[in-house]
């Protein structure tokens, strides 16, 4: 374990990367202390400048709000979506993949071209879709990007599973008689652990942007203030007020790059023979 | 002095579907088609009508027969020459399968026949106030019989080139891009149009309009091309005039349905307390550039009929939390369905839930498209939701559908959504639509009003302004009470 | 053989490895000569810098790794004080080397011939024409069959000896005056092997080369060694003619090397009393079919024909031959990690070949393996106490007295009972080989199958692995099938022998018979191809 | 090689027809229909209206009824009516298609190219100042939100500077033909294809980098330095021919799915691609014009990877030979 955090810590990007995410969890999770009134209350005139009043450093948009405040609340919204779709997509892919990976033949064979039909329906496009035909709220938002995101899931597992399935201590654990049941949960899967952790990281960044085109689409759920839904809200003023749109895409961009710097660190630090891929 | 020559290069938002006027009314259609198809009159900006197809028009003394003399050398843009049996046609056969608004109207009309080739009388059950109000062309455009006669309408080839008889012709149609209409050379009025061309712009996204005008890509930008936040900016432009004329006929008149059935909605207290509670100013000031009136009546003031003699409803959340203390508001949330037409209706929606909240109503917003917002409404599936619809010209045509409680009915968003019962409004709203004076009518309608403001069936919110925004050399764009849509016979290009 | 001249000799060469390596210094303070006309083998076990030097002579040390101190004299010049440029182009024209690993040292995606053919084009010799021509014939100078065939051909398509055969052609392409060959036929079977090994000391006599022959195998030495050095720990700790080095080592170190080598002389059957079988196979089969689908023709591998055999109990059963004759697969089958497409395999009177299932689960604890790979066989995320003692759990042991009978099998292979709260890397390879084997024997087998236990172990400690085996097998009367490539270490702990040949059992007889009266032709090259044999034969006289 | 281009085929018009029936039921279960839409857009429509239309649409029939009718349809290449835009679905794809395909294709070349490119410079050059540069870049590009970039690109190089158009596909009315017309679209494309292609290029870029270190770590590099190649040609040759075969394959899976990121940036850049014309599709309910969309874009998606797999073969003699 300190042997993880050794190398982890010698990658100055990883790094930086958890400095970054450390803001952005904090702003998150201290929004509702740093900022007591709803991001969505019209506090000034509208389409007031950065740095034009000192209670309002980021200025105001169109309806008079608080960009800062909507900044902070966005980072909750990002975040969340963030993790827990990258949860739900993980639940969905790992089991699938397990079970085409260890049990191989007809069942492989379902699963994977199951996988692989996923993978055919261009991804940002079904993720559209779904959101529109079920209603952009949190939970549609959420289920759409689980359901694009999981085939890398299920195949990365599945080529894990595979190599370690004919590994030779688990066909030492089928000779001692183990069920396969235990034998996947047991020998398979935590050996799948660290690679799983690096794509999970990924993922995560991946959600964000996905959530946010979707808001900027006009796919987000309105009720939350998202990043996305204020870059998409800010686009008709652009002219006017370009720190509307500014901002909040700075503050995508330096979260989604944390991630990647996060999960490169991680890559490095648990899989220091795995190669590194762009993914 | 109007000059000859030139090409105008207007904005179409959305792509319309089709040019095919009898068959899609859609807004966009309506834009392009204008210049292609006619009606038999037009309407000037205080709703007078005006000749088009028809040069003359007598109404007789008991309201019940329209007597209309057409011009005579009208053609069609091919070739062949256009007769009251078009007129007929069109009316009595292609419209009333096709056209569903006009075959309400035309429900009040016994037969429509033609005397001779350029003469068309229409037969009335018993008076109709508003009947000299349905001649324009996005109520009855004139569509060719002889090309039309015994089709099936929706499947017409020649849907896809549309002959009509306007001041321009259908051109070419690059689906995606632009559409092109040139000068219809054949013009029965002398020197008219005097534009050689007009290109429609399909430029799908609100920024890249308002920049194609500010690099000089297009020259107009019809009401409802830009985001609202961005008319200031370009208003300011050089050589650049905007005017909020030209949508008098349709009077768009928004308001948020509040549904009348079940919820806190249903209680006459709340519906009062959500009218008090939005800062309508602050949404007409932020949202629409200070355009528009504050509707304080069903009816808009641009209509015949309007009063002003109504209940009022200022800004004040204070009395809005002291109605729902009164009823006994519980907090329940509402739903609220916003109009899915771009980002200013998306902010309005933000803003009154905003407003809502700070008296104590807590909002929750459903995002919706097009078809899902349709059918929500269709189907009485929601708590307060924003629209905004057209009142064309006279109360009986635009006002009183969404009142009276024989309109209640599932599957459309056109009627009385709200489900709003009053007997006496009912009777009023009858007894007006056949009162023969104007007078008779005003009282009526004036009762009406004052009924409708105190129950508050719908949360009005403001008589929409659409401003045209043009080059200020394009000379006589807006001259009706439909403005673009009325095509661009008497629009010249400055030198 | 009475050259004074060395064509290259290396003095106080020391190479430094990056900061957080195992040692500081990769190689440290060698000094060594090479000689025209001569094989200098280098020998030491893994590790010990044997790579590195060679390495450091071509100039290609990997990044980060550089010589601190010394010199490599090549024709009066010190080849590290060499530019980039200048090494360029005394490799391959004057310096040439072959590699371990014939499936990765070439490039996939090149035909052979352009591979050949690329050597020349380094030098700038040759129109594109001639060098085709050249690589045709230097592929038949070194016995490749069919050379012009195999000149179109890519790497995929040859076998690991045709590699082998191709880099060599490469690598003498220029006629360079040396040749460093690192470890050239570690990757292959003995009978290709042989066939190398003749191959490049054939060519040596023939050009009068120097070549640097890098190995860890004695037998290697023996056959083809003219001097012997011997590294441990980056240093040199002795040199001498092959046969002072081999028949009086000096250091204690290369004693015990030797020492450690199996005897090929299989000790003379011990008379046993005739025991009842445990084991008993019958006819089995086993064909792969891999690949197809709907319109492509399968690839078909009968890896199992029609296999008997018989184990006694207490009994050693060696399964012998090259790699891909089914041993494995043999293997595989009688524990049931397989199913074979027919025959029998009766376990204790019981046929387990075609049970399913919990049967099968509940009779798996009769017959256990110890596996090849000590780094693959254990779960890197288990503690060594769980990966004993899962098995008897999963048989319905409590976890408490699983637990203690893991204790007491890591005393019996010679392991501290701390270990069981250890990681397996934290353990070398020898050690883990005991977890496993330990392992094994936490369901108290009848029968053990162990698939090349020890082949991935350096001599000296295979040697005790074996000691323990052979000691275990005893004291707890089981029963061994020992697969194995390696006709030494079968020689040593096999009371009985089976040779396979593509799927075939061609021979079984006594250990002894089999090493002295071969029957089988088959048999006969396998054992003919061991490397040091004769040295050893002539030694015993 | 014939025979498998053909099993892929196959088994791509099963994929086809299985996403096909997944997207018809998913567009069906949205609320509201084509007839609701198009009743809205005509401003009073009444229930007899919309029931007119919908039997006009054939959508009064049994669901699997209209699955049939409209599979049956593609089987005859025929994808069916759009509901709104009046005309064969198949004529408004095509007539959208190539806008698409120019904007994704141009991008991903000029992603495929320039990132390959900078990958193998850093390759080159690692721990250099120029390695860390493009490293830099390339996390950052794969950062940025792809709309957010557009937005930016239009605001600074269009509204700012004025250099480049900042929306559509061609100056309208210009009517400019040949050689004109051609450089006209090009300057329509740069924003467009450059905003799009930067993501992919930083996946590029990466792969590229990561996979030629890779590679120069396996043994035939060191063969071939042994030989006394030149490092230059040892680059070319040796490491980067086998560095691009995952390249090659990813590039294969994303071109594919290029389409699907082009909704953004046909969105942004009022591209008339069929990006677009899917997500206008979906919110009319468009039932026949969405499937169609899906249709050619998921054909694409094959398209591509059939490409690749091809590719693959040729670049790749082990995978030509063995199956
Ligand atoms: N690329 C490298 N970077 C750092 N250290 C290395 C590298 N390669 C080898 N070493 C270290 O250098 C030392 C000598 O390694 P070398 O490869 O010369 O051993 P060897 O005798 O050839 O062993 P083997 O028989 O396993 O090939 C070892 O301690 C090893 O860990
Ligand atoms: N899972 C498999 N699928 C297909 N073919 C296989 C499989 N396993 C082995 N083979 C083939 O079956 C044959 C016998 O293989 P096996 O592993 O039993 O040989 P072996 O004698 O153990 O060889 P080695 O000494 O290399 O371990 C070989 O030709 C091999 O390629
Ligand atoms: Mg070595
Ligand atoms: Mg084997």
């Amino acid at each position: 374990m300190s042997d993880f955090w050794k190398r982890f810590s010698r990658n100055r990007g990883a790094v930086i990367g958890v400095v970054i995410l450390a803001v952005v969890v904090l702003v998150a999770v201290l929004a509702p202390v740093l900022f007591p009134q709803s991001p969505w209350r019209m506090v000034q005139r509208p389409f007031l400048p950065p740095l034009s009043m000192d209670q309002y450093p980021l200025g105001t948009d169109a309806l008079g709000r608080d960009v800062l405040a909507g900044l902070a609340y966005g980072a909750q919204v990002s975040l969340l979506i963030g993790v827990v779709s990258t949860a739900a997509a993980l639940l969905v892919g790992i089991p699938i993949g397990a079970l085409a990976g260890y049990f191989g033949g007809v069942a492989d064979d379902v699963l994977m071209r199951f996988t692989e039909f996923f993978q055919t329906v261009p991804s940002f496009a079904l993720a559209i879709v779904l959101v529109a035909i079920f209603e952009p709220n949190i939970q549609s938002i959420i289920a759409a990007i689980a359901i694009v995101s999981w085939p890398p899931v299920a195949r990365l597992v599945r080529g894990e599973v595979l190599s370690l399935r004919s590994r030779e201590y688990v066909e030492a654990a089928i000779l001692s008689g183990q069920t396969s049941a235990t034998i996947i949960w047991r020998q398979v899967l935590p050996n799948t652990l660290s690679p799983i952790i690096v794509l999970a990281s990924l993922m995560v960044a991946t959600a964000i942007l996905l959530e946010s085109s979707l808001s900027f689409l006009g796919l987000g759920d309105p009720n939350l203030m998202s990043w996305g839904y204020m870059i998409g809200a800010a686009r008709t003023v652009i002219r006017q007020a370009w720190w509307l749109s500014f901002f909040p895409g700075v503050a995508i961009l330096l979260t989604v790059l944390a991630l990647n710097l996060i999960g490169e660190g991680l890559n490095d630090a648990l899989n220091p023979s795995l190669a590194r891929r762009g993914r | 002095e109007p000059v000859t020559g030139g090409r105008a290069n207007v904005v179409i938002q959305p792509e319309p579907p089709s040019l095919m006027v009898g068959l899609v009314q859609n807004g966009p259609t309506q834009m392009v088609a204008g210049n292609i198809y006619e009606g038999l009159l037009r309407y000037d900006t205080d709703l007078e009508p005006m000749p088009q197809l028809a040069k003359s028009w007598e109404i007789s003394e008991d309201g019940m027969t329209y007597t209309f003399h057409l011009h005579e050398n009208v053609k069609w843009h091919d070739g062949e020459p256009f007769t009251a049996a078009d007129v007929v046609f069109s009316a009595d056969v292609f419209l009333r399968e096709t056209h569903p608004r006009l075959r309400t109207s035309l429900e009040h009309v016994e037969e429509i026949s033609a005397p001779d080739d350029h003469t068309v009388v229409f037969k009335l059950k018993q008076p109709f106030g508003p009947f000299i109000g349905i001649f324009e062309v996005g109520t009855m455009p004139m569509i060719p019989k002889h090309i039309y006669e015994g089709t099936d309408f929706a499947n017409n080839p020649a849907n896809n080139t549309p002959i009509g008889t306007g001041p321009f012709k259908f051109a070419e149609w690059e689906k995606g891009s632009h559409i092109l209409l040139t000068k219809n050379e054949d013009y029965y009025e002398e020197g008219k149009p005097y534009l050689d061309e007009i290109y429609w712009h399909v430029i799908p996204d609100a920024a890249s309009r308002a920049v194609a005008y500010e690099t000089g890509v297009v020259d107009m930008l019809p009401g409802g091309s830009i985001e609202n936040f961005d008319v200031q900016r370009i208003a300011e432009m050089d050589n650049t005039c905007i005017t909020d004329k030209g949508w008098e006929y349709f009077g768009p008149h928004s308001w948020m349905w509040l549904n009348n059935r079940e919820g806190p909605t249903s209680d006459v207290r709340f519906r009062k307390a959500v009218m008090y509670a939005m800062d309508r100013e602050f949404a007409r000031d932020a949202l629409w550039n200070g355009l528009g009136k504050i509707a304080n009546s069903p009816v808009s003031s641009s209509t015949r009929f309007h009063t002003d003699d109504v209940t009022e409803y200022a800004y004040d959340p204070d009395k809005a939390r002291e109605l729902l203390q009164e009823m006994g508001y519980d907090g329940t949330p509402v739903r609220l369905l916003p109009l899915p037409y771009g980002e200013t209706w998306q902010r309005w929606a933000e803003a009154v839930k905003q407003n809502l909240d700070e008296v104590g109503i807590e909002v929750e917003i459903v995002a919706t498209d097009v078809a899902g917002w349709n059918q929500k409404l269709a189907e009485w599936d929601y708590d307060i939701a924003f629209t905004y619809l057209y009142q064309y010209g006279d109360p009986a045509l635009g006002v009183a559908r969404t009142y009276v409680s024989s309109n209640i009915a599932k599957g459309s968003q056109w009627n009385n959504v709200e489900g709003y019962v009053n007997e006496d409004v009912d009777a009023l709203f009858d007894q007006a639509a056949v009162a023969v004076t104007s007078e008779e009518r005003q009282e009526l309608y004036t009762k009406v009003q004052q009924i409708l403001t105190d129950e508050v069936p719908v949360a009005w919110l403001l008589e929409l302004g659409f401003p045209t925004i043009y080059r200020c050399n394009v000379k006589d764009l807006v001259t009706t009470a439909i403005g673009v849509n009325d095509g661009f016979k008497d629009a010249y290009i400055e030198k | 053989m009475a050259i004074t001249e060395p064509v290259l000799s290396i003095e106080n060469l020391t190479i430094a490895l990056p900061e957080g390596a195992d040692r500081a210094f990769a190689v440290d303070d060698v000094s060594l000569q090479l000689f025209a006309g001569e094989i200098l083998c280098i020998v030491g076990e893994s590790g010990s810098g044997k790579s590195m030097s060679a390495n450091a002579m071509m100039g290609l040390l990997p990044d980060l790794v550089r010589p601190v101190n010394g010199r490599i004299v090549f024709g009066a010049v010190d080849l590290l004080d060499k530019t980039e440029a200048e090494l360029m182009d005394l490799r391959g024209r004057k310096l040439a080397m072959i590699f371990q690993e014939p499936m990765s040292a070439l490039n996939p995606l090149m035909r052979v011939e352009d591979q050949i053919a690329e050597v020349f084009e380094a030098h700038r010799l040759l129109t594109p024409k001639e060098r085709a021509a050249r690589a045709v014939e230097l592929l038949t100078e070194v016995g490749i069959p069919d050379p012009a065939k195999a000149a179109k051909a890519y790497p995929f398509q040859l076998s690991g000896g045709q590699r082998q055969r191709v880099m060599i052609a490469m690598a003498l392409a220029l006629e360079p005056e040396i040749l460093i060959a690192d470890e050239p036929t570690t990757a292959l079977d003995v009978t290709t092997q042989a066939q190398i090994l003749e191959l490049i000391r054939d060519l040596q006599q023939k050009r009068g080369m120097a070549v640097m022959f890098i190995t860890h195998d004695f037998g290697v030495v023996a056959e083809i060694a003219d001097r012997v050095a011997v590294m441990q720990f980056g240093k040199i700790v002795e040199t001498g003619t092959a046969d002072a080095v081999l028949d009086d080592p000096q250091h204690a170190y290369t004693r015990k090397l030797i020492a450690a080598i199996p005897r090929l002389v299989a000790g003379q059957a011990p008379t046993r009393k005739e025991k009842p079988p445990v084991l008993e196979v019958e006819n089995l089969f086993k064909t792969y079919r891999t690949g197809g689908g709907l319109f492509s023709k399968p690839r078909v591998v009968e890896a199992v024909k029609d296999v008997s055999l018989q184990l006694a109990e207490g009994e050693t059963l060696g399964i012998v031959g090259e790699s891909g004759s089914g041993k494995s697969s043999v293997g595989r089958c009688l524990v049931r990690l397989m199913e074979p497409d027919r025959g029998t395999v009766r376990l204790a009177g019981q046929d387990m070949a075609h049970l399913k299932g919990e049967h099968l689960r509940a009779v798996r604890g009769s017959i256990q393996m110890i596996f090849q790979d000590p780094y693959a066989s254990l779960n890197p995320r288990a503690k060594i106490g769980r990966i004993i003692a899962e098995g008897p759990m999963a048989h319905g042991v409590s976890r408490r007295e699983a637990y203690k009978r893991a204790a007491r099998l890591l005393e019996l292979v010679g392991l501290d009972v701390s270990a069981a709260d250890r990681y397996p890397h934290e353990f070398s390879g020898g050690q883990r080989q005991r977890v496993g084997i330990a392992r094994a024997l936490a369901l108290e087998p009848r029968v053990i199958i162990a698939d090349e236990a020890v082949s991935a172990l350096d001599v000296s400690i295979q040697a005790q692995v074996l000691d323990l085996l052979a000691d275990l097998k005893e004291r707890l009367d089981l029963a061994l099938i020992f697969i194995t490539h390696d006709l030494r270490v079968a020689a040593q702990i096999c009371d009985r022998i089976a040779v396979m040949h593509q799927g075939e059992i061609v021979e079984t007889g006594p250990a002894h018979d089999i090493f002295n009266r071969p029957q089988n032709a088959y048999t006969r090259t396998l054992i003919d191809a061991i490397p040091g044999r004769e040295k050893e034969l002539a030694a015993a006289g | 090689m014939l025979r498998f281009i053909l099993m892929r085929l196959m088994k791509a018009a099963v994929i086809l027809i299985a996403i096909l029936t997944l997207n018809f039921f998913l567009i069906h279960a949205a609320p509201g229909d084509p007839a609701a839409v198009l009743a809205g857009e005509a401003g009073a429509a009444d229930a007899q209206f919309i029931e007119q239309l919908r039997q006009r649409f054939g959508l009064d029939k049994p669901l699997l009824t209209q699955l049939g009718i409209y599979l049956g349809g593609v089987l005859q290449l025929d994808l069916g009516y759009s509901y709104r835009q009046q005309m064969p679905v198949a004529d408004l794809i095509f007539a959208r298609l190539p806008a698409t395909l120019l904007l994704t294709l141009t991008a991903f070349v000029i992603a495929l190219v320039l990132g390959t490119l900078a990958g193998v410079l850093a390759s080159a050059r690692v721990g250099k100042w120029s390695d860390t540069v493009i490293s830099t870049l390339a996390l950052l590009f794969y950062a940025t939100p792809l709309f957010w970039v557009a937005l930016m690109a239009v605001l600074v190089f269009s509204v700012f500077l004025n250099w480049l158009p900042g929306f559509g596909y061609e100056t309208v009315g210009a009517n400019y033909t040949g050689f004109r017309r051609a450089l006209d679209i090009a300057q329509h494309l740069i924003l467009p294809a450059t905003t799009l292609g930067l993501f992919f290029m930083a996946v590029y870029m990466r792969m590229t980098r990561a996979s030629m270190l890779e590679v120069s770590r396996l043994d035939f590099v060191k063969t071939a330095r042994a030989k006394g190649l030149r490092p230059g040609i040892i680059q070319r040759r040796h490491i980067f021919r086998n560095a691009m075969l995952p390249v090659v394959t990813l590039a294969g899976l994303q071109a594919g799915q290029l389409v699907g990121g082009a909704v953004l940036t046909e969105t942004v850049f009022a591209w008339p691609g069929i990006g677009r014309l899917m997500f206008e599709a979906l919110t009319q309910r468009d039932y026949n014009l969405l499937l169609g969309v899906f249709f050619v874009s998921a054909a694409m998606v094959l398209l591509f990877n059939l490409i690749t797999d091809i590719l693959y073969r040729v670049v790749d003699p082990r995978i030509r030979v063995v199956s």
